[in-house]
């Protein structure tokens, strides 16, 4: 009887681990196949969403592995060490991204890329992530709206902090009618990501 | 042979019952028009036709007699309530879709007067707040606050074109509710004494909005002195409502509107005295409305303090909703002669 | 008024109460008729057994029925005459179906059988109760118990309290309020009986504060005795005996017992006074005060002798009128059509109103229910009227039972509130009688399931019992066969006996 | 040949996963925003699941009964990655816009059941084919209910299709109004309960007759 | 790579040892299922559905070998319930086994009755009373209708007697009130 039982469990236990080892096989081989392929899609796709902070044309190095590691700051938000992007051309840095977060949405923090050159001008923004209430606050991602590009070349010494600014506080940016929380938090963090880049331009841009 | 006993009946039908309800929104309306203008007209015009069109077009469709079922005058009452939840200068269309949705989805998806499992105004009104936030969230201001005065003829060119209109127009006569408006100045640390003393807040809730409840109580009273609705609702709703926000208030005068404030804006006084109350997707057991009152109010103050948006009644209500049958098989009273 | 110590019900009703109508004048006395039809069943529980055949000769009061078993009642001829025949006829019950009936042909004579008087002073309880097993009295008030039943009590029960139903809180029956107002000495004198017998401490009487004549008639002639008479407030359904004790005494009988498990007894008027009229005057039950009114000329109560068509009693009251539609038995809450005029007066029937469209409008258009619980709010057992509905209406029986349908008392206060206008107690009876038809069939189902398997059982056990047989017979003839063969021979007829099971089966 | 007739027809109607056997809701609620997420998912879907019969129905009689709905899902699971890979690997921006989804395959129950209840008991042949066939009739589910989703809600359709051909293929969006104020309702996850309400009840209505 | 291997077979061995263990441990004998189906049959033992009696028709069906629309005298209604416990589509009943019928019971003319004991042998429920060369009586509450004492009567003899509604057995009518029909009256 024992024998039995022992003699069923054990089989189905090798079943397993026959069934297994083939999945595994087919696993690893395709793992290989498409190790590659995939690195080089992610990267490609960093790339291109990069560019949209720093337009190609601008820079001449793999801006993807260039970065260098800041700490905490207040001026963009962040809690642990980032990244920073640093665009160069023929060696020079031109420009660079910072990740910031603007912790005053409409319903929490919003993400964004802020793409500086060395003269503090911005040349782009994009929103990473954000929870603003769809058909509301969300016309700050370029897929639903052009609002964003509010920001190209706006730059410190043109504007006065008081300019930086939805318009019915007084500033330049314009808005959607009944959602101002949230491009107030946009421009608010973008503003101080200018802040912080002036502040540290001798980190920032220098080799 | 009819063996129908008993013979005799002595109740007010379903439609005396609806009209009571309808009758008892007019107070509330009246003040409406005297504060914001004739836009609530014309809305409730607007939901009341299309409700009548739509559900004879459905009841049709059903094969169901048409007559009765209008003449309950259920329809009108979803319509009346959408109509009084929505800003009052919203587009025109945006009453007539919202009253499609109630009396579709709200009311004839589920088979009709009687079998809708979620309160069908509130359905409407979920689904066009879902849908069009920010035209939902343009709230008129009162007559007497705006720059320049709007004719009555104003109102309704503004139904009929909104979207001929320039936005700094709309913005110099709409605003954000005295809820929405406490909810993003907080966000920018402003103490709660200072954002009250924007012109939109009255003595009691919001300007002008706060006279529109006090009509709405009044009929509200009404209803309870004739026996349309239980005390057990809406005493539970608003004592549950007033005491969280007392305590809150209490903690932190700053941050937390006064319990008063809670009670006298928004929608609390329509909801407690004719949406919670809407039998068909209430419990029916005493104890179980109350415990159905206690919940929604506990759910729209924390969707009003934490949640996404300013006001929670609709959601609550339709949260709540779900769980009536539920609360009604848990709270079957004593049975006579049972322990 | 004041009501002291009234312990109020939840729900109830107070329809309009349209008891004026056959007040105004005195009980008056049907002739005898031509023809008087018994049906075998007028009361709850076991038909009477015949005691008479066609053609017999019989006197007044009788037994042409006597009780079968202890739950029955008899039956006796309430004039006398011959029996005409003995056959099915149209009995006043809400399905219109015939029912077995005696048919006496009255000689006119009203000729009495010979009283006999009762010494009920000095005899005991069981022996009385005995007797009054063959006076034919039932529970007058409408539920037909029969009521030596009622007074029998158990070794390990005893009644404290002997409650005397005189709330009649049907609206347009009058019947026993104008019987206490004319006969309030009998009915004490019965009261009086029913106490001494059950051996009750105290006794009260309940009615409903409406019925003031009645009541000040009962006040004098209860003078000299301990009995209670406590006014309730007039209220639908406050006649209910359930609700009566409570009404009187606080007291909540439980769901599944009865009021005796409590230490209670109720009784109506009118039955305790048949009980005098037995024990006293030794008169058995062959009559009964009858309310006919509504849309009569004259609305009246009389007293009728059982199985007297009815058409007699409405040719009395004046006829039938232009715009009666219909004859309800029982009052219009709780009451049913009858399926003709013919039917006999029975020992249920307490009032007939002649229906109009005036009186009782056809119903207004059935909307559905929207849940605003007035049935719940009306209901005085605190039932949930509406989830019942649902349940029955979707024929959820299982579901209905859970929601204790059991417990409705089908006194339609629910209806009688409802906005949709929703025969509420229709669902209910109908949820009712299918539970118990279905209950009866699956009984029978077990039954047949139980007969057959023990009848398989059998025939197996006689195939195996015939099998070893012819195995013994077959060891028999070799007895050589050693042990070994022995044991086989028995398991292949063993084996056989299985296979042919098998084959049984598969077949 | 009428064998894989029969096969087609439960798979597109009789027992479509999507409206009459409700298997699979997950993917079909949260990704079928658009006419390109649901058909792309769709056809992930369908490929994964013709796989998973045609492997699993050959080697149906090795597997102890006790284990099968492990090696069922170490089979379907392993498939799944390998899709997951080549999607990453060569249709990134696909891989973005579907996300979570494309793992989450392994978990969908339609899948598994069709295995369970179809490879397990049939030759390879026709376990493929239904395999293919019910993914197919899902991955037409998917797509009409993103299709109706899409064009409520932004009054666009085939949005998104540059994913799958490149940026060249933005012409081919079809825009149906110029200016729609978009009924967000309908992208949103609830307009995804009442637009598969709708299908089902379609379906439902049209057998009716 | 390697790590990633072990984890799988330890997984396998795992799962493996636990599924084939209790695949032994909870192994379910004897089928509840028959019991409810029997349940729902109406007991008439009349052998209509092509089995020899209610009980062996459950089994048939548990086991998948009989539809569950061959039991007229349970009739549509009996297919339903069946449908609802298995889990299966309602299927109306199959006229191959015969139609639904009023209930009845059998009656014994007892004038031409010879005593042959052939019915009491047939009948599945024991409620034919009588011996050799004697009298029979059908014990009327315990039939159930199933006719199989019909066939082996030599004198056609028994008679199937509808059972009729009496004030007794009378039922509550499910009410009827049609608002189209209502409104208009």
């Amino acid at each position: 009887m024992f024998k039995d039982h022992l003699k069923k469990i054990s089989s189905t236990a090798a079943a397993m681990i026959i069934f297994s080892l083939l999945a595994s096989t087919a696993l690893s081989i395709s793992y290989f196949v498409t190790k590659t392929p995939i690195e080089e899609s992610d990267a490609r796709a960093k790339r291109i969403f990069l560019n949209q902070v720093i337009p190609s044309n601008l820079y001449d190095n793999n801006l993807v592995k260039d970065t260098i590691s800041v700490e905490p700051n207040p001026l963009i938000g962040n809690k642990k060490n980032i990244d920073i992007y640093r665009a160069k051309k023929n060696n020079q840095v031109i420009a660079v991204i910072i990740e910031t977060i603007a912790p005053d949405g409409y319903s929490g923090e919003i993400k964004t890329l802020v793409g500086i050159d060395q003269e503090d001008k911005i040349l782009g923004v994009r929103v990473i992530t954000h929870k603003e209430t769809p058909g509301l606050g969300d016309y700050i991602e370029i897929e639903k709206s052009q609002w964003i590009k509010n920001f190209d070349l706006k730059s410190l010494d043109k504007m006065t902090e008081k300019e930086w600014a939805v318009k019915k506080d007084g500033g330049d940016f314009d808005y959607v009618s009944g959602a101002t929380i949230t491009p107030r938090a946009v421009i608010k963090s973008t503003y101080k990501s200018l802040l912080y880049a002036k502040e540290n331009k001798k980190r920032l841009f220098e080799l | 042979m009819d063996n129908r006993s008993p013979y005799i009946v002595d109740a007010p039908s379903v439609s005396v019952i609806m009209f009571k309800v309808l009758l008892a929104l007019i107070p509330g309306i009246a003040l409406y028009v005297y504060a914001f203008g004739l836009g609530v007209i014309v809305n409730i015009t607007l939901a009341s036709l299309t409700v009548v069109l739509t559900e004879s077009a459905i009841l049709a469709i059903r094969k169901l007699p048409i007559k009765p079922f209008i003449l309950d005058g259920s329809g009108l009452v979803t319509a009346w309530l959408l109509a009084l939840s929505i800003p009052s200068i919203a587009p025109w269309w945006i009453i007539v879709l919202g009253t499609l949705l109630c009396i579709i989805f709200g009311k004839h998806v589920y088979g009709g007067l009687g079998y809708n499992l979620f309160n069908p105004a509130m359905v409407g009104y979920a689904i066009l707040l879902i849908s069009f936030p920010s035209i939902m969230t343009h709230w008129q201001i009162p007559t007497n606050l705006m720059e320049n005065h709007v004719e009555w003829l104003d109102q309704i060119k503004i139904i009929m074109n909104s979207h001929l209109l320039s936005k700094e127009t709309i913005d110099a006569m709409s605003s954000a509710t005295p809820l929405d408006y406490i909810k993003t100045q907080l966000t920018l640390n402003q103490p709660l004494n200072i954002i009250q003393q924007n012109k939109i807040f009255g003595f009691l809730g919001g300007s002008g909005l706060e006279l529109v409840n006090l009509g709405y109580l009044a009929g509200g009273l009404y209803l309870l002195k004739d026996k349309i609705i239980s005390w057990h609702l809406p005493v539970s709703f608003l004592t549950t409502l007033f005491f969280t926000a007392l305590i809150f208030n209490s903690f932190s005068p700053d941050t937390f509107a006064s319990p008063l404030f809670h009670v006298m804006s928004g929608g609390s006084i329509l909801c407690a005295f004719f949406i919670i109350t809407d039998p068909v997707s209430a419990p029916t057991t005493p104890k179980g409305k109350i415990y159905f009152g206690v919940a929604i109010a506990l759910l729209v103050f924390i969707i009003r303090i934490f949640g996404g948006y300013p006001e929670g009644i609709a959601f609550a209500v339709l949260f709540m909703n779900i769980f009536a049958p539920l609360i009604d098989s848990l709270t079957q009273p004593r049975i006579f002669g049972h322990k | 008024m004041q009501f002291n110590n009234i312990f109020k019900f939840n729900g109830g009703v107070h329809p309009e109460e349209n008891k004026s109508l056959s007040t105004t004048l005195p009980i008056a006395r049907l002739p005898i008729p031509k023809k008087l039809v018994l049906p075998l069943r007028q009361h709850v529980g076991h038909v009477a057994k015949l005691k008479v055949k066609v053609g017999d000769q019989v006197l007044k009061g009788q037994i042409i029925a006597e009780a079968d078993g202890n739950i029955s009642a008899a039956i006796h001829a309430p004039t006398s005459g011959k029996i005409l025949k003995i056959s099915e006829e149209i009995i006043p019950h809400p399905s219109g179906l015939p029912d077995f009936c005696i048919t006496i042909e009255s000689d006119l004579k009203d000729k009495w059988i010979e009283k006999k008087p009762i010494a009920w002073k000095k005899l005991d309880s069981a022996a009385l109760i005995e007797m009054i097993s063959s006076s034919g009295i039932v529970g007058l008030g409408g539920a037909v118990f029969p009521s030596h039943m009622k007074l029998k009590v158990n070794q390990n029960q005893s009644i404290e309290t002997l409650v005397i139903n005189a709330a009649e809180c049907e609206p347009f029956i009058t019947c026993d309020d104008m019987f206490m107002r004319e006969k309030a000495d009998e009915i004490i004198q019965g009261t009086l009986i029913a106490q001494s017998i059950l051996h009750a401490k105290q006794c009260v009487i309940g009615i409903e504060d409406n019925k003031i004549e009645a009541y000040q008639a009962l006040k004098k002639a209860a003078q000299k005795t301990s009995i209670e008479i406590k006014i309730v407030p007039t209220l639908y359904p406050s006649g209910d005996a359930k609700r009566l004790i409570y009404l009187l005494m606080g007291i909540e009988v439980p769901k599944e017992k009865r009021s005796v498990d409590l230490g209670i007894q109720v009784f109506n008027v009118a039955t305790v006074a048949a009980i005098y009229r037995y024990l006293e005057l030794g008169e058995p039950s062959i009559s009964r005060i009858v309310t006919i009114t509504g849309n009569v000329q004259n609305p009246q109560n009389y007293e009728v002798l059982f199985g007297t068509p009815l058409s007699e009693l409405i040719k009395a009251a004046g006829g039938k009128s232009n715009k009666t539609q219909k004859f309800i038995m029982g009052g219009p809450m709780m009451g049913f059509d009858l399926p003709s005029i013919d039917v006999p007066v029975t020992k249920a029937m307490n009032c007939v109103i002649e229906s109009s469209p005036e009186l009782f409008p056809s119903p207004k258009p059935v909307m559905p229910c929207i849940r605003c619980a007035r049935c719940a709010d009306a209901c005085p057992v605190n039932l949930q009227p509406q989830e019942l509905y649902w349940f029955s209406k979707s024929s959820q029986l299982e579901k209905a039972k859970d929601y204790n349908l059991f417990d409705c008392i089908e006194c339609g206060c629910c209806t009688y509130v409802c906005p949709s206008n929703i025969p509420l107690v229709q669902f209910y009876r109908y949820a009712k009688s299918e539970i118990i038809a279905q209950d009866k069939a699956k009984e029978a189902a077990n039954t047949a399931r139980e007969r057959n398997e023990s009848r398989l059982a059998r025939i197996e056990r006689e195939k195996k019992e015939r099998a070893e047989r012819h195995a013994q017979k077959a060891l028999g003839a070799q007895e050589k066969i050693s042990d070994d063969e022995k044991k086989s021979t028995i398991a292949a007829a063993v084996e056989r006996v299985k296979q042919t099971q098998q084959e049984n089966i598969k077949n | 040949m009428s064998d894989i007739k029969g096969i087609a027809l439960d798979g597109f109607w009789k027992q479509n996963p999507g409206v009459v056997q409700l298997l699979g809701l997950c993917p079909t609620l949260a990704v079928t925003t658009s006419v390109i997420n649901g058909l792309s998912l769709g056809i992930a879907t369908a490929i994964v699941m013709a796989l998973s019969n045609a492997s699993v129905s050959p080697i149906r009689k090795f597997i102890p009964t006790e284990i099968r709905v492990p090696v069922f899902i170490l089979i379907i699971a392993a498939l799944v990655t390998v899709i997951d890979f080549s999607i990453h690997a060569f249709i990134q921006p696909l891989y973005k816009a579907l996300g979570i989804f494309i793992p989450l395959i392994v978990t969908n129950c339609i899948v598994l059941a069709r295995v369970e209840s179809f490879a397990a008991k049939n030759k390879t042949t026709p376990s493929f084919f239904d395999g293919l066939f019910m993914g197919l009739g899902l991955a037409m589910v998917l797509t009409f209910l993103g299709a109706l989703r899409e064009l409520f809600g932004k009054g666009t359709l085939l949005s998104g299709i540059d994913l799958i051909l490149g940026p060249s293929a933005n012409n081919l969006v079809i825009h149906f109004f110029s200016d729609y104020q978009g009924f967000l309702l309908a992208i949103l996850p609830p307009g995804a309960f009442i637009g598969l309400a709708c299908l089902i009840a379609l379906k439902n209505r049209i057998e009716a007759r | 790579m390697i790590t990633a291997l072990l984890v799988m077979i330890f997984l396998a061995v795992v799962l493996g040892l636990v599924l084939g263990y209790s695949a032994i441990k909870f192994k379910v004998d004897g089928d509840p299922m028959v019991a409810r189906i029997d349940a729902i049959l109406p007991q008439t033992q009349c052998g209509q559905c092509g089995y020899p009696g209610c009980k062996p028709y459950a089994n048939a069906i548990a086991k998948g070998e009989a539809d569950i629309n061959q039991c007229p005298p349970g009739g549509d209604a009996g297919a339903k319930a069946l449908a609802e416990l298995m889990g299966m589509e309602f299927k109306p009943l199959n006229q191959e086994h015969g139609v639904q019928k009023p209930r009845a019971v059998a009656l014994i003319d007892e004038s031409t009755c010879i005593g042959c004991t052939l019915c009491i042998q047939a009948c599945p429920v024991d409620a034919i009373l009588g011996a050799a060369k004697q009298m029979h009586t059908i014990i009327a509450s315990e039939c159930t209708g199933c006719e199989l004492c019909l066939p082996p009567c030599p004198v056609d003899c028994i008679t199937m007697e509808p059972v009729l509604e009496n004030s007794q057995s009378w039922k509550w009518k499910y009410p009827v009130y049609n608002i189209e029909k209502t409104s208009k009256a």
